[in-house]
């Protein structure tokens, strides 16, 4: 469910920075079925790749194979991401709070982590550039929290207007519980859409702040058969490309 | 190593990369000194360095506490419109070791695939090490492609498989099984340094350190 | 044109560019402003462009007058080692015109042989139009070679002979004839203006301005 | 004599960035005679160009051709010349005086020029960072000067060591009457070398400010046979090929 959700939220002919997991196929169901033009730019440097299968990591072979082009590193980063011309920027995180800023960094103090996490990668420019972020995260209370450890990316953070940020921040957050949105006012996350099934007890029951709820609380409605076919089929051809064995020339 | 840094570090698609974490958490084997960066910095750095420009500078570090944490991610002015913009030190590498395709017997060395910062990170180097898949006698021209001229290349050494458990772009895939055996192998000191000492310090070369995994590697 | 940002401005291979030096030395037809740099730092003006960062900075604008004509070119001191480097405003122009080989019917383009700064021309422009010598159903992946995708594309025109009197690496060579040519038909502004309403003016669209000029361009 | 005498002056294996017409003939030379491995950069982003004819621009298709690779411009001056890895830089210009500083800007005052030059091009940071720089130029008093109207780029000016510049400055200058080499003390160019026939006095009374004579005049051996034969013929590919009229896709 939420990889369809998040695909919904896809507009045909944006232009989408994906890592890998959940975004990426997000980003592959929504290009296979309503949003055919979706250009899907991964960090390492393709643009407008249209792999077959699922890649497990941003460098596969496929995603260059079947890209518009491969670029350098630096140009995506300098001449896509921070000139503005990226879209939607997906985003993860250990941590989020209730104005979408992510921790990716630490558990614990910085310089005595409890627990060292992989750290910021793209993500402290793709919250700052895109046009909009999508965030996907399982929610808990442990990972939907108060207060951040650390703050590695910024949501709607105090004074984001002023900030040099190109983009407008974080427009939603997809959970396995049900879909978030901001506030406008306050740019606080609010329950904005359930799933079929899932009542909003138990999406508050998930997050470790009190999760308010918007006037206009929508149902998602379940994932259509075209949705879960194409989805299916994308990862029933991804596990199969990926048991092939790898031969090394020796 | 004395120090790290760095913009991510992780097991791409499956976790943490536990060595990582026992050095910066456990100070195991040693302490770690950490200058950490985001990707977008990182890039600019090695630019920066391929440049021989002292710093690199984006429009980033916006939002986040890594400013706080790292004094060496500071800012200039713009003399024209007076923004700030944050800067980090470029990035020259005493050595930088790429693994490439192919290089000709003169020292030229093609790359071909996502080539991610390799190119400035070769440039930027004192002396840039290139193990590459195959040596051929002279490789064709170019024209746009990716290719590290033999003046801006150390030495180069044939080393077929160099790229595993990644993949080397037209020759072999990556090896996904092995990122999810390694996140077993790694977690713990003892089978870690184990599986070490059997493969890395128990063979004579790469071609035996590869031989050595074969069908069994966790 | 009310001015002109360049760093060179002749006839290569040939001299002078006589309608720039008649418009400098002479104010004809109208007064022109110049904003005069070097190669490199105009390289380093389009990459911050295409970049959308504010300023470009190089090791540059050492041992000349230049720095001392355009207060256009300043300094920043490095926030680490406090050398002084030399900047220059981004280019960002308001349209880019390119020619290229090969576009696709959603507006990708693709660029082969010399490419020089047409990429960070091209991402640094408010609008880029194209001109192509063929447009195809779709292009092949690029893998590494410079295509610009269609989201950074404003318009596309088929014009096949679009670079002439220069050159379209794989379509036909340069004119050099016509540069030598150029130089007598420059030279006084009456030939040139009879020039420009003959086949400039006089002409409905660039084929029949080639057209017109077959065989007998001076 | 010219161009054998620069052409000379190129080692085997040096990476020079070389211009359009006498500069391009001299290393095209070399690299067909004494020097196989020379590296040849022109500046639209060419390295390591083997052309069998003599390019009339940089932006010449066969320079592309024949490269070992095409670069884009702006990495060219970043990555290759102001890194330090131009061994060779060759320039000439309008004006020259006595310390090898040069003038391509313009001849009379910068804000109401009596001839604008078409300007800097790459020469100045060329002159600042190109290990050595080959200067080639025709003698006459015109243009071998007291004072520069402009200086476009730097020779031994006062500060040259502290400035900034990664290269040592000229090493030589090539002119139709013979070859000057500086001074190590004051960095000031005399005459160095004379070509055979031509005497000292025809030199001196070229140059436009009054022309030392280094203690260990040398006069350079005549173009040898494979020289001469190597250059004609070149020269004779190169009137044949720009013979050939230009086909547009009409």
């Amino acid at each position: 469910m939420m990889t369809v959700a998040a695909a919904r939220l896809l507009a045909d002919g944006q232009v989408s920075f994906v890592g890998i997991g959940l975004p990426s196929a997000a980003c592959n169901l929504a290009r296979l079925t309503h949003a055919p033009n979706l250009v899907l730019i991964y960090e390492s440097g393709t643009i407008g790749t249209r792999p077959t299968v699922l890649p497990l990591s941003i460098g596969d072979g496929e995603l260059a194979e079947t890209a518009t082009c491969v670029i350098p590193l630096p140009d995506i980063f300098s001449d896509y991401l921070q000139a503005g011309r990226i879209d939607v920027g997906f985003l993860g995180a250990a941590q989020i709070d209730k104005f979408g800023n992510l921790n990716s960094t630490v558990i614990g103090p910085y310089d005595k982590p409890k627990t060292r996490l992989p750290g910021a990668g793209g993500a402290t420019e793709i919250a700052a550039h895109a046009r909009q972020v999508f965030i996907v995260m399982k929610a808990t209370p442990r990972s939907f929290v108060k207060a951040l450890d650390f703050q590695t990316s910024g949501g709607h953070f105090a004074g984001r207007t002023q900030s040099g940020a190109r983009g407008s921040g974080p427009a939603v957050i997809v959970t396995d519980v049900g879909i978030l949105k901001p506030r406008a006012e306050t740019g606080e996350f609010a329950l904005s859409a359930l799933y079929p099934g899932i009542p909003a007890e138990e999406a508050k029951a998930a997050v470790g702040w009190p999760l308010a709820v918007l006037p206009a609380l929508e149902t998602c409605a379940v994932p259509s058969a075209p949705e879960l076919e194409a989805l299916r089929a994308l990862e029933a051809r991804t596990a199969a490309a990926h048991r092939e064995p790898v031969r090394l020339p020796l | 190593a004395r120090k790290l840094t760095f913009s991510w570090g992780g097991n791409p698609g499956v976790g943490s990369l536990h060595r990582l974490r026992d050095a910066v958490e456990n100070a195991w084997p040693g302490p770690l000194e950490i200058d950490e960066h985001s990707h977008a910095a990182m890039a600019v750095a090695y630019r920066a360095g391929a440049a021989r420009l002292p710093f690199g500078m984006l429009r980033g570090y916006i939002g986040t506490d890594l400013a706080k944490q790292n004094p060496r991610i500071r800012s200039v002015t713009c003399p024209y419109t007076a923004e700030k913009l944050a800067t980090v030190p470029a990035v020259n590498p005493d050595v930088t070791i790429l693994h490439a395709q192919r290089a000709d017997k003169r020292g030229n060395v093609a790359i071909d695939g996502i080539v991610g910062a390799a190119r400035e990170a070769a440039l930027a180097a004192g002396k840039l090490l290139v193990t590459v898949e195959t040596i051929v006698e002279e490789l064709p021209p170019a024209m746009n492609n990716v290719v590290l001229p033999h003046f801006t290349v150390t030495a180069v050494s044939h080393c077929p498989g160099g790229a595993w458990p990644s993949y080397a772009h037209g020759h072999y895939a990556r090896d996904n099984d092995f990122y999810l055996k390694w996140d077993v192998i790694a977690r713990e000191r003892g089978r870690f340094t184990a599986w070490i000492d059997r493969h890395v310090r128990g063979t004579a070369d790469h071609r035996a350190f590869l031989a050595s995994l074969q069908g069994q590697a966790a």
